[in-house]
């Protein structure tokens, strides 16, 4: 899977002319594209320091990371780029034989923030942090707006294998649906476990749970 | 005992009360080194017995007081209460949290001269009532508001 | 030790509006440390406010107040270039007093 | 004053009871301007002065003859038109930067040390949030004008630009997945789209801040620390040159702003 490196080039160029408006003032870069790249990688190494469970392998992109960091948030991500991602990243999926577990262990992963941070302990519970791009339940008023509202998502869709498969598939790896997606792959990247991404299944699908009240 | 301890606590503080609170096992030697502060009043776990402690029976629902505070804090570490009093000779003003570990919060004397009112911050576990009680003529009397305590930020 | 107060103390009409802010950690004596060890309470138990000598207000404060902490009120009687001191007291025997020159 | 009576009426008219997205925004925004009154981070300035002028170091000298860039011994106006491009250490520099270099070269501090104890934690307290909020208050009411006129200052500006939008870590974060849209939120707190001028203004001019949650005063280095933090990426060094180059971006886009801090926060 690898991306011609003439049009990564020519939308980065694109991307690029679209910010110096918006950022209006700054007439001139004085390095080029490519010496930019190769600087802010190389700054970035010499400047963090490995903590805890975070090593400076973690600045390494994978490929997705890297085409999609020349895509700014809002902006359109041409068809022939989104739909090669979405289609390796969906052939990368491992779903379980159980696709919907427990909701109340759900909303505690969708509750809980902590997790993966260099400041996060062997022992810190990891969660999903839901709550703070979604809505969920109507109990919890606290909630962001970053992605779309999940309120009564299983109630509009109901609990058929197909929607189970979806919701499973969506939690394991955004990108396989939504190329560049904003929210985490916690399957692909090993965020969450199985049993987690069932239990957030079971959240968002489960008659019984407070999402679809 | 409880009347004695009330008693006591009427006469305004000084050794008896430490030694009391002490004895209740309520607050530690540190904790109660000023003579006029009522350790056992801040050692209470309800309103009614915050109430208590501090000299009086119940107290009375009262339309005189009023609370300004946010319905809703986004942070629990400081949450912005004021209390007026529009009750006749107002004499001390006090903020209790109901489900904070204690619940007395501050208490405030009131002088004359000095308005009726008070504004400060306090921390609040969670969500919960807070009253306001107010003395005023030697009676007791209370108003109540509910202020919930949002988690915020990215939650790590 | 202690660090100064801010006062501010201003003619609002025919009184004096007052509000100060403390330079406190107000702990709670509910709080763990990195190792798990309870730190230990540490706050203002008393405040008060003179005028002319006359005492103007008088608390009483748990750990509950907030850290750094703030206070405000009014009283009577006042004039602009005339002082306000605050006085805390904290259940470790710090003490701290800061004087204020009401504006009009 | 008029703000807290205005806040109190607007109060009293909304409805108590289950509260909708609208009127827990209300109520947040009410909560803010009840807090404005009074910020704690004054108390920081006092003591940051104190700080500034102390004899300290090796050498027993003060910071006072320090040059943030306006020359040795000027504070008022500095920040507005930080970071910028140092010749006497052929480096740009952002204002916490400056401060550890006038620690080693004035005051005689090792770097290391100089650079130890950036942001307060639950049982020690940093004397560099204080001269920061000491600093920052000095440029209250001036407008943010920062330059990009020095090649060195050109290329930080660009490289702070591409780790804006730099995705990585096990989450796949950047800064823009969070800042890089309008009207977005965490939870409750508003996001700024750090792209859009006003937005961009509107978030830096409030930094340095006294964190209500952490009581104490919070510096820009801090933020974009968090920031990284929370995004999974390893620790940001304090001072470090990425840590400039992502300040230069975000202040230069920041002109125009009129500085409003240390300010007041969550």
């Amino acid at each position: 899977m690898s991306f011609p490196k003439m049009r990564v080039a020519l939308v980065s160029s694109i991307a690029l002319a679209l910010l110096a408006t918006i950022a209006g003032c700054v007439t001139s870069y004085s390095l080029s594209e490519g010496e930019a790249e190769r600087r802010t990688v190389e700054m970035m190494k010499s400047s963090f320091r490995a903590q805890g469970q975070a090593s400076l392998a973690r600045l390494d992109q994978d490929e997705v990371q890297a085409v999609c960091s020349q895509y700014h948030p809002g902006q359109a991500i041409p068809r022939e780029v989104s739909e090669k991602i979405e289609k390796a990243q969906l052939a990368a999926i491992k779903y379980p034989a159980k696709l919907m577990g427990n909701w109340q262990a759900g909303e505690r992963v969708a509750q809980t923030g902590t997790g993966f941070q260099f400041s996060d302990g062997p022992t810190t519970p990891v969660g999903a942090n839901c709550y703070a791009c979604h809505q969920l339940s109507r109990q919890e008023l606290s909630y962001g707006n970053i992605g779309p509202s999940l309120y009564q998502f299983g109630k509009l869709r109901g609990t058929s294998e197909a929607i189970q498969k979806y919701t499973y598939g969506k939690i394991y790896n955004s990108n396989a649906f939504s190329a560049c997606s904003s929210m985490p792959r916690f399957g692909h990247s090993k965020i969450l476990t199985e049993a987690q991404m069932a239990d957030l299944t079971a959240l968002l699908l489960d008659p019984g749970s407070p999402v679809n009240q | 005992m409880n009347y004695q301890r009330r008693q006591v606590l009427k006469s305004g503080g000084g050794m008896t009360v430490l030694a009391v609170a002490l004895a209740a096992g309520l607050i530690r030697p540190q904790d109660a080194l000023a003579a006029d502060w009522n350790g056992a009043a801040f050692a209470t776990k309800t309103v009614a017995d915050t109430v208590k402690a501090m000299g009086g029976g119940a107290s009375a629902d009262s339309k005189d007081i009023q609370i300004t505070a946010p319905d809703i804090a986004e942070n629990g570490m400081v949450v912005p209460i004021s209390v007026t009093s529009n009750l006749a000779k107002t004499q001390s003003i006090s903020i209790l949290v109901e489900k904070n570990p204690n619940t007395l919060s501050a208490s405030f004397d009131i002088p004359e001269g000095t308005d009726p009112f008070v504004q400060t911050r306090v921390k609040m576990g969670q969500s919960s009532n807070v009253y306001a009680v107010v003395k005023a003529d030697g009676k007791y009397y209370s108003a109540v508001k509910e202020i919930k305590v949002t988690l915020g930020g990215c939650g790590g | 030790m202690a660090e100064p107060m801010k006062i501010r103390a201003a003619m609002q009409g025919d009184k004096v509006e007052v509000k100060v802010l403390m330079s406190h950690i107000m702990e709670t004596g509910q709080r763990k440390d990195a190792k798990g060890v309870t730190i230990a309470a540490h706050f203002i138990q008393n405040v008060s406010a003179t005028h002319n000598g006359k005492t103007v207000l008088s608390a009483q404060w748990g750990p509950a107040v907030s850290t750094n902490p703030f206070l405000s009120f009014r009283f009577k009687g006042g004039k602009p270039g005339e002082k306000v001191a605050i006085t805390w007291t904290d259940n470790k025997g710090d003490k701290r007093t800061d004087e204020a020159i009401v504006t009009g | 004053m008029r703000k807290q009576i205005l806040a109190a009426v607007v109060g009293f008219f909304c409805c108590v009871g289950v509260a909708n997205a609208q009127n827990t925004q209300q109520e947040i925004e009410r909560y803010r301007q009840m807090i404005a009154d009074g910020n704690p981070a004054e108390l920081f300035e006092a003591k940051g002065e104190g700080i500034w002028k102390q004899k300290r170091g090796p050498r027993n000298v003060s910071l006072e003859q320090c040059d943030l860039g306006k020359g040795p011994g000027v504070v008022k106006d500095v920040y507005v038109e930080l970071p910028r491009y140092f010749k006497d250490a052929d480096r740009v520099m952002d204002l916490e930067t400056r401060i550890v270099h006038c620690m080693v070269t004035l005051q005689g501090f090792k770097p290391e040390d100089a650079k130890r104890n950036p942001f307060s934690t639950a049982d020690r307290t940093s004397d560099m949030e204080s001269i920061v909020a000491f600093v920052t208050a000095e440029s209250k009411g001036s407008k943010m004008n920062v330059a990009v006129s020095h090649p060195k200052e050109r290329e930080m500006y660009q490289i702070g630009e591409k780790m804006f939008f730099y995705r990585a870590g096990p989450h796949d974060f950047a800064c823009a997945t969070c800042h890089g849209e309008d009207s977005k939120r965490i939870r409750l707190q508003d996001l700024p789209n750090l792209t859009a001028q006003k937005d961009a203004q509107r978030a830096y001019t409030t930094w340095p801040a006294y964190r209500v949650s952490q009581s104490t005063v919070r510096t820009f280095q801090w933020r974009l620390n968090d920031c990284f933090r929370q995004q999974r990426f390893p620790n940001m060094e304090f001072t470090s040159d990425a840590s400039v180059a992502l300040t230069m971006f975000l202040a230069r886009n920041a002109n125009g702003g009129v500085f409003a801090a240390p300010a007041l926060k969550r």
